[in-house]
């Protein structure tokens, strides 16, 4: 069955599929570009069609611990903000991967740093893939570059939240978030019904009671949660990641991109190869885990990568560690609410083109 | 009765909140039928009423009016 | 074919849905849209825009700098957009309010007297689907018929029955335009 | 002829105080944002302390207020102005320090530093501006928000039930032995506009004395969050927010609470 | 001889609650935290809803409550123990939930989820150990730490001009018509215990009947941050803590405040 | 004039440091292992010795938000925590590196995520170095190994805050913070007399009023601001980098360490040195900036690396950043409040030389 | 008159706080002068005026004291 | 040379400050050295302990796992500390409160009676001096003299006049430890 296509902003189109998704609870706190989210929420009787809950919280600190307190009860709980309110939930963010809580975080990243402008960015790629928070930790962290993704990678982040009982990060930005184009709803997910067995619901009589905490007073103790946490990680490198490649196949420079940029990119890639430059696009879909053994790959066949990124240069490194030197790897970026132009982007491959002919003679 | 007071109001700045007409006690203001440039409707002067009371001015969120009275 | 539009004026005038209309008219007809807002505080000011994208290719970025059409319908947005069209690009705007005339020659423009039409009409309302049908005389980017569809979508179930007026502001719009084109093609 | 002879500059009576720029505000028609900076202005003009003067402005609608406000100002993070002004205060305490904040900013992400700033007494006068939304997110419910009052989180209007009811933080602080004067005022008619603008100046005379914290609420209108025009927010404010939020001091110096805000609620 | 016929089964009048865990305390000698803990336990039991029943353990000294509380527990981040109850009300209404903080867990970093969750009303109790002091990190200042009293961070005693006053905030959130029953007791005499007790069991009997916030505060000793012996710590807190924060209840369902805690200060 | 030799706690020292540095105003919570910070400040009548001002916030995010007052006066600002608190603090810390305000900012790193252990830790690494904030931002970050650079480093940082008007982090830990060994104090400094011109201090008449701010509404102009933090972050990374060399010079073998770290695997590099392993230690002291040329010099030298860290590794990708490829690095780390003991570096290092070697051969 | 309670102190978790000295109306608790083997004081019965009113066992901060009384 | 040690005992024994104390005797004595206490909630248990270092060498971590020497002060330490002796190393107990003695026989194992001693004495304050004494009777790291000026660092001025006495207790320890010595020479 076809299902009807629509029209929607990125943000009510999240919390619509929040609702479809079957989640429980949400927890936010109004920023601008994202508070669509909770407006929508808040005007979709949401009590009447699933059940879940939305509350407005005091602040993003509240609305994270909120999450928590749900997530420990082992439903599905969301939250949302934008730059200088997801700062503030870094320690709850810890606190939740500490305590293996699956939950999903969306931010809509505006430009930093401070108060800045509420114009889109994407300059807190490393706040979401370095941690931000204290502690090693990671987020599992989709950056959709659609409409269509926003609504798509809410259910796909409850799902690896779940599967892996770890705080899920959507990294969306303001283009992306306030932007309308068509969209294709999944159909309503039911609620979970049975709570996942390390839950808190109630001791059941006899039973040990369920504890949710991220305290381990004994070092011994804290290294193999440590120990565990990483080995978690490394399974979630083996199997998630997740990116997109257009026209690799014959690519002699590659672009990499994420969400909205790689939109940018694209169109640059095309104007490349309409001047006769072979270029190529990778779209890392989970920043961590990060494609490293795709770019890689490919950088056994390309002459130099270039970034595309709505900051002052962020994911390059991740793309370099996974270059490792074979192949130059450089940064082209607009920040502070600006947004690249495909024609600035083909500009710069152009010249970077050139230092990597003279560099490295084929 | 003569005029005891006079206003001067800086229509560009004017966005036509339509407050201070609220706030004279003597009907002396009206808002314009044309708009400036930003597209208000502006306050304009209708009468020599005025007692220069300041009423307008102060509850003016833009501070578009300067009062004057004879003292 | 891209057309890459901005839809710019006051807050009241209904801008931001006339992009949406467009929108829904361009999923009618199979093409690739997008629709972005201006936001922020700068809104306070009153002024509002939003860019419209159609296209039969993936859209890249749905925020642009540079347009093809330009639709303005009060001063702050005609000083600020006219410079953004494109060489040889479109630029209509409402007669009503503007205080100037625009000044570029390497592009087209056009104007309309929608507000004073809509009034004619007795539905002020209307305005914005007056502007769409002075639009689509000069650049038939939709059909019209697709247009009207996307209407239906963006308008609540419970106004439906207002979209027979709406279908003839529309047509009201083009015969507007025509009207203007066949007076200038008759000066020229 | 009568005219002429009164528009001269030995007859101005009022005219913008030069403790504001000269630049345009940005806020809506008709918001009480601009009267209230205005008010403010004055207060630090009669008292002639422009040059010692620190603001600090908060994130909210008056996120800009220092384009207005003629005086060196901070802006703070959402929600800690109080914190921001403490820091101020502490090492310069002889210049006058003030903060500007709406009720999300005071009243709930920054409900801590709100209590804590007024419960050690710090030295500074807190405007606050009560409009009973979130004007700058565009009309979100506020702490302060009515029961039944809708917004854009609460479409249907507020329900105390899952929302929580508004809170009369300013009556809260009163009971703190760290709050000196505390009052609440508006500024949407003549005489209300005065009367602020007087109570702003006693509390900078207050803070002269190191007499503790002063807080100043401003109930006001945000006609674009309540989605009214301006002189229909006033009537709406007059009389749906004054009986909750009712005008007058509520603690006095050498009086203590003068009101406990009951008859409002 | 009479003795071996005393102790038997049938006569045993009390011991350790099931409800607690059989896990050796781990705070100081004489700290009442453990006498809150099973006073609470106590009351968890004789309602029988150990298996109903969600608490939220603080960061403070009774970081760990969940080592002897033997129900289900989450711990949550400093201070904001009233939001992941709210969060876990809010999923599981049919459950009971409760916090357990200390002073500054709940009242200096957690003062706006304090004030927000009693507030919106939220359906949990919230036991409040005040002991007026810093217990877990080494006995620094609190916020509820008395004029003059001495701790880590005010070696020379509190100085209320620069640090503030000591926040009564259970006054203050009785205030808020969110919150149902607010009490003020101690656990420090067998007679203060079982009152105590009885207070956190109405507070769960009201929980059931969605009455809104209760908050049981438990005014307590801290023999370690005071450094005084258990029992001269218990005498010194009838003596000076009592005073100031006077037992008893201050609202009272049906009564409303009964209490301002005046004579207290 | 010889100073008088004392023996001192990490963090009472740093405490003293700041007195003696001529610190305006100190504003923080406790959280252990640093609450000594305050509660020495606290007993030392900072009034009557210098003036400085100094309160126990009512919050981590408080303290941050005080600094950022005070610093905006044109005052030299402390404040201090340890991980959890630190992340309630990244908000500030991106508003006061958007406001391009100085002030000192102390982190004795415990174990995490979440509430963990109180055990010493390195694990805020990336939050330090890579922006816990939202945003394009850097500190400047200094890791201080003995009790005697805790000193050193207050002083230091103050200057740097204040040559750059950027926030600096001191990265400590619980070792260093609690330990007591010998140290030299310096002399008592002033404090600032005249405020910088850039400072709120009253708007002295005729003159354009002063105004601390991050925020910048238009895009153009945030993208500018956003140019001109990258710049000063350019220059710092050309002027500032500090790092301390060991036994570099006939190295066969680097080993990379930070902070505490850096302790053990001296001992460790001793232990090798005796096995007849020529290796060598580069203890980066500024983090950021990170002493990437001299690494990179090193890489050309040595055939391999192996950073020790109290983490699951986090500077290692730095590392891996400055040396591109040219040799190889891998990660030492024990964590979750273990500490690593010189043998087992030594014993990693062997089995990392042998994979070394097999791989490539001399 | 004969005793009519009695009880039972885990002299093991008593850390000697004698908090429950103090509570007991009889005065039938004492400190011992030995130590448990985490180096506490504990609690000694020294009489037999024991009501088992369990005012002992209730404020007892370690739950030490189990009590029984003839009913 | 390097001397690591652990020093652990109850919060009141002054354990912290003994530890402080050699630190400072070794710097008199021109060495380098460590102190590093355990710190952290599991003080409220009561137990404390510090690990001291003295080297003529930098010295890298402050904190071990196993020592050179152990000074134990109550059971919980004996038991928590004797597994962490070096082999050949040397480990010094208190007698008194204690239920049973080392196992260990690869290690020097030495016990003292300082409590008592201290009661003799008419002051349990200098408790932790006699211990001193001990350590420094099997193992004479530091001279005595600059053990005395170490002390006259820590002690606060105001009680200075308490140093005579504190050295008397020092030496009082060393004897004590030195006749135990002979008593068990004379045994073996
Ligand atoms: C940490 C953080 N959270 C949220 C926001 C978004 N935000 C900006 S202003 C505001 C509230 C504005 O309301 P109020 O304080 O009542 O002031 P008003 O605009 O009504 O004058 C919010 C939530 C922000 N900038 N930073
Ligand atoms: C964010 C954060 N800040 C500070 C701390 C350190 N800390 C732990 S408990 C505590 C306060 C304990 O006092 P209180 O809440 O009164 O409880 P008590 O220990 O006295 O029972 C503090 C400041 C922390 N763990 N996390
Ligand atoms: S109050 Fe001011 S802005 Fe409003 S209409 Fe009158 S003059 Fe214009
Ligand atoms: S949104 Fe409301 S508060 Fe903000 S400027 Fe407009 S009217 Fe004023
Ligand atoms: S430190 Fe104080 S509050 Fe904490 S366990 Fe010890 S006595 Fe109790
Ligand atoms: S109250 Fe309990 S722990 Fe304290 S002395 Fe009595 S039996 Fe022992």
């Amino acid at each position: 069955m076809k299902k009807e296509i629509r029209l929607m902003k990125g943000n009510e189109a999240m919390a619509e599929a929040a609702i479809l998704a079957g989640v429980d609870a949400y927890f936010g706190y109004p920023i601008t570009p994202q508070s669509e989210i909770i407006e929508y929420l808040m005007s979709a009787n949401t009590a009447e069609r699933t059940g879940m809950q939305v509350l407005q919280a005091e602040s993003e600190i509240a609305a994270i611990n909120m999450v928590y307190g749900a997530a420990g009860c082992g439903k599905r709980a969301l939250t949302s903000s934008s730059s200088p309110g997801i700062s503030l939930k870094m320690e709850g963010i810890s606190y939740l991967a500490g305590a293996e809580l699956p939950c999903v975080i969306v931010n809509v990243v505006r430009a930093g740093p401070g108060l800045a402008t509420i114009q889109p960015s994407q300059s807190d790629y490393f706040q979401a893939v370095k941690g931000g928070g204290h502690g090693d930790y990671k987020l599992i962290v989709l950056a959709p570059s659609t409409v269509q993704e926003s609504v798509d990678f809410i259910r796909l982040s409850f799902d690896l939240a779940f599967k892996y009982r770890n705080p899920v990060m959507i990294l969306s930005d303001g283009i992306i978030g306030q932007m309308m184009e068509k969209v294709e709803l999944f159909e309503q997910q039911p609620r979970l019904s049975e709570p996942p067995e390390w839950a808190t619901r109630g001791k059941k009589p006899g039973a040990k009671s369920t504890v949710i905490t991220s305290l381990h007073l004994e070092s011994e103790d804290m290294e193999q949660v440590n120990l565990r946490l990483q080995a978690k990680y490394r399974e979630v490198e083996k199997h998630e990641v997740r990116f997109e490649l257009f026209r690799c196949e014959d690519a002699e420079v590659l672009f990499v991109a994420f969400g909205s940029s790689a939109r940018i990119a694209r169109k640059a890639m095309d104007l490349a190869r309409s001047k006769g430059i072979r270029a190529g696009l990778l779209r890392p879909i989970t920043l961590f885990p990060f494609p490293v053994e795709e770019i890689r790959r490919l950088a056994g066949q390309v002459s130099g990568m270039l970034t595309v990124e709505m900051n002052a240069g962020q994911m390059v490194e991740d793309v370099r560690l996974a270059v490792n030197g074979r192949t130059p790897v450089e940064h082209f970026g607009r920040f502070g609410g600006m947004i690249p132009g495909p024609d600035e982007i083909l500009e710069a491959l152009e010249t970077r083109l050139e230092e990597w002919h003279q560099k490295q003679p084929a | 009765m003569a005029a005891k007071g006079d206003i001067i109001i800086d229509i560009e700045r004017c966005k036509g909140c339509q407050v201070c007409l609220d706030a004279c006690p003597k009907d002396v203001l009206e808002m314009s039928r044309k708009v400036n440039s930003k597209g208000y409707q502006y306050t304009v002067k209708v009468n020599s009423d005025c007692t220069g009371c300041a009423n307008c001015a102060i509850v003016c969120p833009d501070a578009v009016i300067s009062v004057y009275r004879v003292k | 074919m891209t057309e890459e539009m901005i839809i710019a004026g006051f807050g009241g005038q209904g801008v931001l849905s006339m992009g949406q209309i467009l929108c829904y008219g361009g999923v009618m007809q199979g093409l690739e849209v997008s629709w972005m807002p201006s936001y922020g505080p700068e809104m306070r000011g009153g002024t509002a825009n939003c860019t419209v994208i159609l296209s039969d290719e993936p859209i890249s970025s749905p925020v642009l700098t540079r347009f093809d059409t330009a639709i303005v319908l009060n001063q702050p947005s005609m000083d600020k957009f006219e410079k953004a069209v494109k060489p040889g690009g479109l630029l209509i705007y409402e007669e009503n309010g503007m205080t100037r005339t625009p000044e570029r020659t390497d592009i087209e423009v056009r104007s309309l007297g929608a507000y004073d039409e809509s009034v004619r009409m007795k539905n002020t309302k209307v305005f914005n689907m007056i502007v769409i049908g002075g639009l689509l005389a000069v650049k038939p980017v939709l059909e019209v018929e697709n247009v009207i569809k996307g209407l239906e979508k963006v308008l609540p179930e419970r106004y439906h029955h207002l979209i027979p007026l709406n279908e003839e502001a529309i047509r009201k719009g083009i015969e507007l335009m025509q009207d203007k084109a066949g007076a200038l093609n008759g000066q020229g | 002829m009568a005219e002429q002879s009164i528009i001269s500059p030995e007859n101005l009576v009022y005219k913008k105080t030069g403790v504001m720029t000269d630049r345009e505000l940005h806020y809506c028609p008709g918001c009480g944002h601009g009267t209230a900076h205005r008010m403010l202005a004055e207060a630090i003009d009669e008292l002639g302390i422009q040059s010692e003067t620190i603001g600090v402005a908060p994130v909210g609608c008056s996120v800009l207020a220092y384009y207005y406000l003629n005086v060196d100002m901070q802006e703070a993070a959402h929600g800690r102005a109080p914190a921001v002004a403490t820091g101020i205060k502490r090492v310069l305490p002889e210049k006058y320090v003030f903060t500007y904040q709406g009720d999300g900013d005071l009243a709930a992400i920054g409900t801590a530093e709100t209590i804590h700033a007024c419960n050690r007494g710090e030295n500074f006068l807190i405007v606050f501006i009560n409009n009973g939304i979130y004007g700058m997110t565009g009309g979100q419910m506020a702490p302060t928000t009515l029961p039944g009052m809708k917004s854009s989180t609460c479409p249907l209007g507020r329900d105390v039930l899952t929302m929580g009811n508004p809170l009369k933080i300013t009556e809260l602080v009163a009971q703190l032995p760290g709050t000196y004067y505390v009052t609440r005022q508006s500024v949407h008619t003549p005489g209300n506009a005065r009367k602020a603008r007087r109570a702003m100046k006693k509390a900078l005379e207050y803070q002269k004395e190191n007499k503790g914290t002063c807080v100043v609420e401003v109930v006001s209108n945000c006609p674009s969050g309540w989605k009214m025009n301006p002189v229909e927010s006033n009537k709406w404010m007059e009389e749906n927010m004054f009986p909750f939020y009712p005008l007058g001091d509520i603690k006095v110096p050498g009086k203590g609470l003068v009101s406990d805000g009951k008859n409002g609620s």
